[in-house]
C-alpha cells in the first residue's frame, strides 16, 4: 500500500479519539462522588441537565435542528418513567429504557413536523408541540395529576443494592454512569457515515440530497435518537427527585437545555456538561446573594456572553485541549517513532 | 486630466490577515481600466476596499480630491461610486423593478434607460430578485450600480454567466457609458483578451500587490506579460 | 446545634411572585416584633426563591435538608410546591409548615406536614352555604383549570346545591389566560342570578374589570368569589368594579380586632406601607405556629416531637381565634362573608358574618 | 436503442410563464453534449427538472428507459445521475477528506450504518486518496472546506460529483469564476472520466464548449431552438442572432 | 353569535396590537427579538403611571408610551441590538431572553411585583347594542386603531421607498450598504418603530391583560405565535394571523372550554406545518 491511504485513515480516525481534557472531566467527574459528599445533590442536577443539553446537542450542533421544545421528550420520559414506576416497577434501568423509548416515540412521531422551513419556524413548532403536550397532561390529571404533579413515585435500589438517599449519593453515581454510556453511544454514532451524513446536512442540506443522503429521514432518525436521549434524561431526573410535574413539559425546561448548550458549546457533545456546571454554579451563586433579583444577573450574563460571542468558551476548550494534547502527544510520540524504526 | 480615483499605498485584509499590500494606481475621468489577476490575488478585495466594504489598513483612497478612507460605503456611494458585487447580490424579496427605485439617484440613468440597455429586465420586472436566471441577475446588478448614477463604476466580473451575445452588448455600452458620459470604470474580468479590447489601461495584481500597470493595448500584445501573471497563451 | 434552623421556599419570582412577597414581609414583620429566639434557642431563618416552580422548590428543599440541616421546612406558594416537597418530608422526617397552598390532599402527602393557611374546600363550601341560604340560588361557576379550582367548583357545588340551588354551567378557565370575553359571554348566555368565580390573585382584578365592561353587572348578574378574587393586595387598585363583589373567606386586613390592628400597623411600617392580605397573615401565623412549638418542646425540632406538639395548638391570630386540628394536622378557622366597601376612600374587604371554627370539610367528610 | 437519458415533452410553468417548453431531448451514452442558450432561456430549470430540485408541470423524464419523473431526488443520485452547482455547494464544516468519505461511505450503502467508524470501512482510504491526487486537492485534503481557497473549492465541488461515480453528470457552469488560465485544467479532469460516462455541459464561455463537446442544443425561451455537431452550431445563422452574436467565435 | 365573533375579532386585533411591533422587529428586520414583551411592558408601565399617578388623559398618554419606548428602543439599538443583526437566530433568541430577565427583575425592583391597574376613561368603558350585538367600546376602539396601523404600516412597507430600502437591507446587508442604502439609520428608524409600537400595544393592552412585571414572559409565545403564523412578508400577515388566533381562541373557548388552552397552538402547529413561512410568505 502506497502511504497516502495510510494517511486517510489516520486523518479520519485522529477526529475521533478520545482527547486528554476529555479523560482528565471523566476523572474529575468521578473523583467528585469522592471528595465532594455535599454536593452531590447539585452534581447529579448538572448531569441531568448535561443529558438535556446532550439530546440537544445531537440534533442542533449535528444536524442544525434548533428546538426550543426538547421539553416535550424530555418530560414525556419523565413521566413514562414515572408512571412506570408508579404502576409496574420502581426498578430503575427498566424505567430508563421505559422513558427512552417514549422519548423515542414522541419525537418519531413529531419528526416529520420539523421538515420543511427554516430556523424560526422549527423554533415555533416545537414550542408548540410542547406546549401541547403540556397541556395535554395538565388536563389528563386522573393519570398525570395535572398541575399538582404525580404522585407515588419510589425508585427501587439500583441493582436492587443501593438504594435512592436523600442526599444524592446513588444518584450521583448513577446518573454519571448513564451520562457516560450515552455519550459514549454518541461517539460511536457520530463517527460513522451516517453521523457525518447529519453533518453535511446541517452544513448544505441542497448539496447533502445531491450526493445522494435521504435528508428527511436521517433528519427524522436523528431526531428521534435525540428525542430517545432527553426521554432518559427525563426518566432521570424522575427516578432521583421520585416526583414529576408538568416543569417536566415546561417551556422553561426548554429554554434551559438550549441556555446550558449554547453556554457550553455546541458540536463537541461536552457543550452540556460544561455549560451545566456553568450555570448551575452561577445559579446557585446569585441566588444565594439576592433570592429576589437573581434573575437580573442571569440575564446580564446572558446578554454579556452572547455579545462577546458564545463561540469563546468553545474556543479556549479547544485551546486547552490542543495544547494538551500537544503535551502528551509529544512524549507518544516520541515513543511510536522509536517503536517503529528500531 | 484630472485623476477622479486614486489609491494610494492602500493595504487592506480581513482580520488579522493582510490581503492587498500597499496598492498603488489612478483612475481618470472617462478613463476604463481593467483589472486582472488569477484567482484570489485580491481583485475583489481592492474593489471592496474602494467601496469601504473590506477593512482598509493603511494607505489613502482619494475621490476627486478627497480622501474618502473614512467614509461609511453608503457615503462612497452619494460621493459617486457605483459598485456590481461579484456575487452580484441581487435583494431577493424585491422584484426587480424595486431592486433599481430602491437605490436610484437623480441623473441620466434611469429606469426607462436601464431597461433599454437590458430589455430582458423590463419582461420581468415584477418577478422577485431570487426568481431570477443567472444572467438576469447580473444584468439587474448592472443596472442597479449605473442607476446610481456614479461617477466612478466598479464592475467585479460583470460578464459572468452572461450570453455572448449580451456579453458583447454589455462590453460596447460600458466603452460607450465611458467615453461619452465621462465616467470612470474599472472593470475586474477573467477574459483578459475581451476586456483588453475595451478599456484603455490594465493593471495585473499578483498576491495582493500591483504587478503591472500598463496601456491595454500594450498589454495584450505582450504575451510574455499575460503568460507570466494569467497564464494565457498568446494566440487564440 | 445551637440554633433551629428553618428553611423557608417561597416563590419570590415567577407567577406566584406576589404570595412569595407577602411570606416575605410577614417574615420580616414576625421577626421585628417577635425576636429571634424560642424554645431557648436561637432560630435562624434561610430564604430561598423557588421561582413558583415545583422543580425547584424539591430541589431547594433537598439542599437545606443535606446541606444546611434546616430542621424545618417552611413556605410554599401553591399546591403543587408544597407537594413535590412532601415525599422529602416524609423521607427526612422534617415537619413542613404550608403557608399558602389550598388544595385538601396536601395533608396526606406526608405525616409531618401542618398548615395555617386554609383549604378551598373551607370557604367555598361555606360560600355555597351562604348563597343558598340568602336566596341566590342559580349559578355559573367560573375557576381557574388547575387543582384549587377544581376543588373550588366541587365544594362550591355541593355546598348550593344541598341548600336547593342549582349551577347552569361549569367553565374553567386557563391558568394562563388574558381574555375572560369567551367565558363571560357564555355566562351571561346563561342568565344565571349570580357567577361564583374562583381565580388566583391578580387574575381577580381583570375578571372583575372585564365583568363590568360587558355589562354583566348591570344585567343583575351578582359576583359571589373565594377571597383571592379580591385579594386585599389589589382590591384598592381594582376600584368601582370590585365595589359589592361578596367574598367569603380567612382574613380582610379591615378585621376588628386588636391583634389585627396591631399587626397591620407593625406590617405597614416594616414594609413601606404594604397592606397585609390573607397570605401574609398566614406566614404570620406559620411562624408564630413553629416558636409556639418550640417553646412548648423547649427548642427541639425533631420531625415526630415537633409536630405532636403542633397538633391542636391555639393560636390567637389576626384574623381572629385559629388552631391545628390534631387529627388531620389542618388548620380550623373562622370563615367570614364580606363584601368590597370603600372605607376612608380605600376600598376593603368589610366583614359582615362569621361562621365560626370551620374545618376543613373534605377531611370531615371521612 | 433506448437513450441513457432522456425527456419527453417536459413543460414546466412558473405562474404564467414557461419556462421549460416542450423539450423533448436525448442524451446517450458517452456523450460530451453542451446546452446553451440565452440567459433565462430555461438552462437551470432543466436540470432542476432532470434531478428533482423541481417538478415538470408536464412531461416525463427516463433513465435507461424507466421513467423517474417523480423520484426523489437522492434516488436519482443512487441510479448515477449527479450534477455540480453553478455556485459551490461544500459542506463548509467539514474538512476536504470527510467530504469525500462521506460522499464515496454514501454510495456504497453505508450511509444508514451508525455503528462503524467512517474511515474503517475497506478500501475507502486508497478510494479517497485517489481523488485527492486526481483533482490535486492532497496539500489541502485536512482543511475545512471553508477555508479553501477558491480554486480549490471549485476542484472539489467537481470531485465530490466524480466521487458518486455518476454515469449521467450534469454540469453548471463548472468553469465560472474561474480564470481562462485554469479552465483547461477543469476541463481536463472532466476529460479523463471514463468514456461510458455521459456528460451535459452547461456554460456561456463558447472556447470551451467548443473544445469539450461533441454535441450541442441550444436552448431558447424554454424550447429547443437546435442541435447539431459543434461546427452545425458554430455555424449555424440563428444560433449567432438569439445567442452567439458577431463576435470572435464567429 | 355575532357578539362572539365580535370578541374574536377584537381578541384577535388585542394580539396584533401586542404583535404588531415585534412583526417589524422579527417580520421586517428578520431579527428574533424575544425582548419584545419588555417594550410592550415599559409602554404599559409609562401609560399607567401617568394616568394613575399625574393624571394625564388616557389617549394623551398613548402617543407618550410610543415615543418613550421608541427612545428606549433606538438607545438599545445602537449600545446593544446594532451587532446582534448578523448573528445567529440562536444568539439572537438568547441574547433577548437575557433582556428579558433583566427587564422582569428590574421593574419588579422599580415598580414591585403588584398588578398594575389602569384607570380608563369614562367614554372608553361600557358597551353598547348595535343589532343585537353587545360591542365593548374599548374593544371596538382596538379594532379601528388596529386596522389604522396595520394598513398604514403596510403601505410604508409595500410602497414606499423606504419600504424596498427596508427590505433591501435586510435581505442583504453588506450589499446594501455597498449600493448606498443607509442601513444603519434604516434599521434605527425601523428598530425604534417596532419598539414604539410594542410600547403602544402594551398600553393599549394593559387594559385587558392586566400589567405586572412577568408581562414579557407571559405574553412571549403568543406574540411569536402571531408572527410566525402571519409569516413575514406583511403586516397583513400578522393582521390576518392575529384575527385568525383570536376567532379560533374565543370560539374554542365558548364552545370546547376543556380544549380552550390548546386552539392556539394547534392552530399554531397545523399553520406551520402546511406553510412554514407563515400565512404571507416572503417570496421563495
Ligand atoms: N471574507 C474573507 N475573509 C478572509 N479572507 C478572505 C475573505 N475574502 C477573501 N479572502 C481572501 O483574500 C484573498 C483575495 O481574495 P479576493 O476575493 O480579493 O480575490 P480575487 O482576486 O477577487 O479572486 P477571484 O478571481 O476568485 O474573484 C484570497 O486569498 C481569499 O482567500
Ligand atoms: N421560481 C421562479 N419563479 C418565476 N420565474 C422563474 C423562477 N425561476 C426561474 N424563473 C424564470 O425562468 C426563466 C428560466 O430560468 P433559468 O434559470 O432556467 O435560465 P437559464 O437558462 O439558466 O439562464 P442563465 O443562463 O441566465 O443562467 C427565467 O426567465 C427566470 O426568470
Ligand atoms: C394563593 C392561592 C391561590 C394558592 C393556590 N390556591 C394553591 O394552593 O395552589
Ligand atoms: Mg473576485
Ligand atoms: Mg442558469
Amino acid at each position: 500500500m502506497s502511504s497516502a491511504p495510510a494517511g486517510v485513515a489516520g486523518a479520519l480516525r485522529r477526529a475521533n479519539r478520545w482527547g486528554v481534557l476529555e479523560i482528565l472531566l471523566w476523572i474529575l467527574a468521578v473523583a467528585a462522588w469522592f471528595f465532594l459528599p455535599e454536593q452531590h445533590l447539585i452534581l447529579a442536577e448538572i448531569v441531568n441537565f448535561a443529558i438535556l443539553a446532550l439530546s440537544l446537542d445531537l440534533i442542533l450542533g449535528y444536524a442544525g435542528i434548533v428546538s426550543l421544545g426538547q421539553s416535550a421528550m424530555y418530560g414525556v420520559g419523565a413521566y413514562a418513567a414515572g408512571l412506570f414506576s408508579a404502576h409496574v416497577t420502581g426498578e430503575p434501568l427498566s424505567g430508563l429504557l421505559v422513558g427512552g423509548l417514549a422519548g423515542a416515540a414522541v419525537a418519531f412521531l413529531t419528526g416529520f413536523l420539523l421538515l420543511r422551513g427554516a430556523d424560526l419556524t422549527r423554533l415555533m413548532v416545537t414550542l408548540g408541540v410542547a406546549a401541547v403536550f403540556m397541556e395535554i397532561a395538565n388536563q389528563a390529571d386522573w393519570l398525570t395529576g395535572g398541575a399538582d404533579g404525580l404522585q407515588g413515585v419510589e425508585t427501587a435500589p439500583l441493582f436492587g443494592l443501593f438504594e435512592f438517599d436523600i442526599f444524592g449519593r446513588t444518584a450521583y453515581a448513577y446518573s454519571l454512569g448513564v451520562l457516560f454510556v450515552l455519550i459514549v453511544v454518541a461517539r460511536i454514532v457520530l463517527a460513522s457515515p451516517f453521523g457525518y451524513s447529519l453533518r453535511a446536512i446541517r452544513d448544505n442540506p441542497l448539496r447533502a440530497s445531491a450526493v445522494g443522503i435521504p435528508v428527511n429521514p436521517r433528519l427524522i432518525a436523528i431526531y428521534t435518537l435525540g428525542g430517545a436521549y432527553a426521554g432518559i434524561a427525563g426518566a432521570l431526573f424522575t427516578q432521583t427527585q421520585m416526583f414529576v410535574s408538568l416543569d417536566a413539559l415546561s417551556f422553561q425546561k426548554s429554554a434551559d437545555g438550549l441556555m446550558i448548550l449554547t453556554i457550553g458549546g455546541t458540536g463537541y457533545l461536552y457543550g452540556g456538561v460544561v455549560g451545566a456546571l456553568v450555570y448551575k454554579l452561577i445559579q446557585d451563586v446569585l441566588s444565594n446573594l439576592t433570592p429576589q433579583y437573581w434573575q437580573f444577573w442571569i440575564g446580564l450574563l446572558l446578554v454579556a456572553f452572547v455579545l462577546i460571542g458564545r463561540e469563546r468558551p468553545r474556543a479556549l476548550v479547544r485551546a486547552v485541549s490542543i495544547r494538551l494534547a500537544r503535551l502528551f502527544a509529544g512524549k507518544a510520540a516520541s515513543r511510536r517513532v522509536a517503536e517503529e524504526k528500531p | 486630466m484630472a485623476e477622479l480615483l486614486v489609491l494610494e499605498q492602500v493595504s487592506a485584509g480581513y482580520g488579522r490577515a493582510t490581503v492587498l499590500q500597499q496598492v498603488s494606481f489612478g483612475l481618470c475621468e472617462g478613463e476604463a481600466m481593467a483589472l486582472l489577476g488569477r484567482n484570489g490575488v485580491g481583485k475583489t478585495t481592492t474593489l471592496n476596499t474602494v467601496i469601504g466594504l473590506t477593512r482598509q489598513q493603511g494607505g489613502r483612497i482619494l475621490l476627486g480630491g478627497q480622501d474618502i478612507a473614512r467614509l461609511s460605503p453608503e457615503r462612497r456611494v452619494e460621493a459617486g461610486i457605483g459598485w456590481v458585487p461579484q456575487e452580484r447580490g441581487i435583494f431577493r424579496s424585491l422584484t426587480v423593478e424595486e431592486n433599481i427605485t430602491a437605490v436610484a439617484r437623480p441623473g441620466r440613468w434611469t429606469l426607462e434607460a436601464v431597461y433599454g440597455l437590458f430589455p430582458r429586465l423590463e419582461e420581468r420586472r415584477r418577478n422577485f430578485g431570487n426568481q431570477l436566471s443567472g444572467g438576469e441577475q447580473q444584468m439587474l446588478a448592472i443596472a442597479r450600480a449605473l442607476v446610481l448614477n456614479p461617477k466612478v463604476l466598479l464592475l467585479d466580473e460583470p460578464t459572468e454567466g452572461l450570453a455572448p451575445i449580451i456579453v458583447e452588448e454589455l462590453l460596447a455600452a460600458i466603452r460607450w457609458i465611458v467615453r461619452e458620459e465621462g465616467m470612470a470604470a474599472i472593470v475586474v474580468e477573467q477574459h483578459a483578451r475581451q476586456i483588453l479590447a475595451i478599456t484603455d489601461r490594465a493593471v495585473i495584481l499578483d498576491r495582493g500587490t500591483v504587478a503591472y500597470t500598463g496601456a491595454s493595448g500594450t498589454l495584450a500584445a505582450d504575451t510574455a506579460v499575460l503568460g507570466r501573471f494569467l497564464g494565457i497563451g498568446g494566440e487564440d | 446545634a445551637d440554633a433551629v434552623k428553618v428553611g423557608v421556599v417561597i416563590p419570590l419570582t415567577g407567577g406566584f411572585q406576589s404570595n412569595g412577597r407577602q411570606i416575605s414581609a410577614a417574615l420580616k414583620t414576625f421577626v421585628a416584633t417577635h425576636g429571634e429566639t424560642a424554645g431557648g434557642k436561637q432560630v435562624e431563618f434561610i430564604v430561598k426563591d423557588d421561582a413558583s416552580t415545583p422543580d425547584n422548590a424539591l430541589r431547594l428543599a433537598q439542599e437545606l435538608v443535606t446541606k444546611d440541616h434546616v430542621s424545618v421546612l417552611a413556605g410554599f406558594g401553591n399546591t403543587p410546591t408544597a407537594l413535590s416537597v412532601a415525599q422529602l418530608s416524609k423521607r427526612a422526617r422534617v415537619p413542613q409548615v404550608v403557608m399558602v397552598a389550598a388544595t385538601s390532599a396536601i395533608m396526606d402527602a406526608s405525616p409531618y406536614m401542618l398548615r395555617t393557611s386554609w383549604t378551598i374546600p373551607q370557604m367555598a363550601n361555606i360560600i355555597g352555604e351562604w348563597a343558598a341560604k340568602n336566596g341566590t340560588k342559580k349559578f355559573v361557576t367560573i375557576v381557574s383549570d388547575y387543582g384549587p379550582g377544581a376543588d373550588a367548583e366541587v365544594w362550591f357545588k355541593k355546598a348550593l346545591e344541598a341548600n336547593g340551588g342549582t349551577v347552569t354551567a361549569q367553565l374553567k378557565v386557563p391558568l394562563a389566560n388574558p381574555d375572560f370575553a369567551p367565558f363571560l359571554q357564555r355566562a351571561a348566555d346563561e342568565k344565571p342570578e349570580a357567577l361564583f368565580v374562583f381565580v388566583p390573585t391578580g387574575a381577580g382584578a381583570a375578571f372583575m374589570k372585564q365583568f363590568v365592561e360587558r355589562g354583566l353587572d348591570k344585567s343583575g348578574i351578582k359576583v359571589i368569589a373565594a377571597a383571592d378574587v379580591t385579594d386585599d393586595d389589589l382590591v384598592n387598585n381594582m376600584g368601582d368594579p370590585a365595589i359589592g363583589v361578596i367574598t367569603g373567606g380567612p382574613y380582610s386586613a379591615s378585621h376588628d380586632s386588636p391583634e389585627n390592628k396591631a399587626f397591620v400597623e407593625a406590617f405597614k411600617k416594616e414594609n413601606d406601607g404594604m397592606r397585609p392580605n390573607m397570605v401574609a397573615v398566614a406566614a404570620y401565623d406559620a411562624l408564630d405556629l413553629i416558636y409556639k412549638t418550640l417553646d412548648k418542646t423547649g427548642g427541639d425540632a425533631t420531625g415526630d416531637v415537633f409536630v405532636e406538639a403542633a397538633k391542636g395548638m391555639k393560636l390567637d391570630s389576626p384574623r381572629g381565634p385559629i388552631s391545628i386540628d390534631p387529627e388531620t394536622r389542618d388548620i380550623v378557622q373562622n370563615i367570614y362573608m364580606r363584601k368590597v366597601e370603600r372605607v376612608n376612600g380605600e376600598l376593603y374587604n368589610t366583614e359582615f358574618e362569621t361562621i365560626e371554627a370551620v374545618k376543613d370539610p373534605a377531611h370531615a367528610a371521612k | 436503442m433506448t437513450a441513457l437519458l432522456e425527456t419527453r415533452h417536459l413543460n414546466r410553468m412558473f405562474g404564467a410563464l414557461q419556462a421549460t417548453t416542450d423539450v423533448s431531448f436525448r442524451l446517450e451514452r458517452g456523450a460530451r453534449h453542451a446546452l446553451i442558450g440565452p440567459n433565462g432561456a430555461g438552462k437551470t430549470t432543466f436540470i432542476n427538472l432532470l434531478t428533482g430540485v423541481l417538478s415538470p408541470t408536464s412531461g416525463e423524464i427516463l433513465l435507461d428507459g424507466k421513467a423517474i419523473t417523480g423520484m426523489k431526488r437522492e434516488a436519482r443520485v443512487q441510479r448515477g445521475l449527479v450534477r455540480t452547482f453553478q455556485i459551490n455547494q461544500l459542506f463548509g464544516g467539514l474538512t476536504v477528506i470527510e467530504s469525500l468519505a462521506l460522499v464515496v461511505a454514501e454510495r456504497r450503502g453505508e450511509g444508514w450504518n451508525p455503528f462503524r467508524s467512517i474511515g474503517r470501512a475497506r478500501g475507502i482510504d486508497t478510494e479517497i486518496a485517489d481523488l485527492l491526487r486526481g483533482f490535486g486537492l492532497e496539500s489541502v485534503a485536512g482543511e475545512t472546506c471553508s477555508d479553501l481557497p477558491y480554486g480549490k473549492q471549485r476542484l472539489l465541488e467537481i470531485a465530490l460529483a466524480i466521487a458518486l461515480k455518476p454515469r449521467v453528470l450534469l454540469l453548471d457552469e463548472p468553469a465560472a469564476g474561474v480564470p481562462e488560465a485554469d479552465r483547461q485544467e477543469v476541463l481536463s479532469r472532466l476529460a479523463a472520466l471514463p468514456s461510458d460516462v455521459a456528460i451535459l455541459l452547461i456554460e456561456h464561455d463558447m472556447d470551451l464548449v467548443f473544445t469539450f463537446a461533441n454535441r450541442i442544443s441550444v436552448l431558447v425561451s424554454g424550447g429547443l431552438f437546435a442541435e447539431g455537431t459543434v461546427d452545425e452550431i458554430a455555424h449555424d445563422p440563428r444560433v449567432k442572432d438569439v445567442y452567439l452574436g458577431g463576435g470572435q467565435h464567429g | 353569535m355575532l357578539t362572539l365573533l365580535f370578541d374574536g375579532v377584537a381578541y384577535g386585533m388585542l394580539l396584533f396590537v401586542l404583535s404588531c411591533g415585534l412583526a417589524v422587529t422579527l417580520g421586517l428586520m428578520n431579527f428574533i427579538n424575544l425582548a419584545h414583551g419588555a417594550f410592550a411592558m415599559a409602554g404599559g408601565y409609562v401609560t399607567v403611571i401617568l394616568t394613575n399617578r399625574f393624571g394625564v388623559p388616557f389617549l394623551a398618554t398613548l402617543p407618550i408610551a410610543f415615543i418613550a419606548t421608541a427612545l428606549v428602543g433606538a438607545l438599545l439599538e445602537r449600545l446593544l441590538y446594532k451587532p446582534m443583526y448578523d448573528r445567529s437566530p440562536l444568539d439572537q433568541v438568547l441574547f433577548s431572553i437575557g433582556l428579558v430577565f433583566m427587564a422582569v427583575a428590574g421593574v419588579d425592583y422599580l415598580m414591585g411585583s403588584q398588578q398594575q391597574i389602569l384607570a380608563l376613561p369614562e367614554f372608553l368603558k361600557g358597551r353598547v347594542e348595535i343589532a343585537g350585538v353587545g360591542i365593548g367600546i374599548y374593544r371596538a376602539f382596538l379594532i379601528v386603531v388596529c386596522g389604522i396601523l396595520a394598513i398604514v404600516l403596510q403601505l410604508i412597507n409595500s410602497r414606499t421607498r423606504f419600504g424596498s430600502q427596508l427590505r433591501a437591507s435586510v435581505d442583504n446587508r453588506r450589499v446594501a450598504r455597498g449600493v448606498g442604502i443607509r442601513v444603519n439609520t434604516v434599521f434605527a428608524v425601523t428598530f425604534a418603530v417596532g419598539s414604539g409600537l410594542a410600547g403602544l400595544g402594551g398600553a393599549l393592552g394593559a387594559e385587558i391583560l392586566g400589567l405586572d412585571p412577568t408581562f414579557p414572559l407571559k405574553f412571549m409565545v403568543y406574540f411569536l405565535i402571531v408572527v410566525s403564523v402571519g409569516g413575514t412578508a406583511s403586516m397583513y400577515g400578522a393582521l390576518a394571523a392575529s384575527i385568525l388566533l383570536g376567532l379560533a381562541d374565543v370560539l374554542g373557548k365558548y364552545y370546547v372550554p376543556s380544549i380552550g388552552g390548546f386552539v392556539i397552538y394547534i392552530v399554531l402547529v397545523a399553520v406551520l406545518v402546511l406553510k412554514p413561512q407563515g400565512l404571507f410568505a416572503r417570496a421563495n
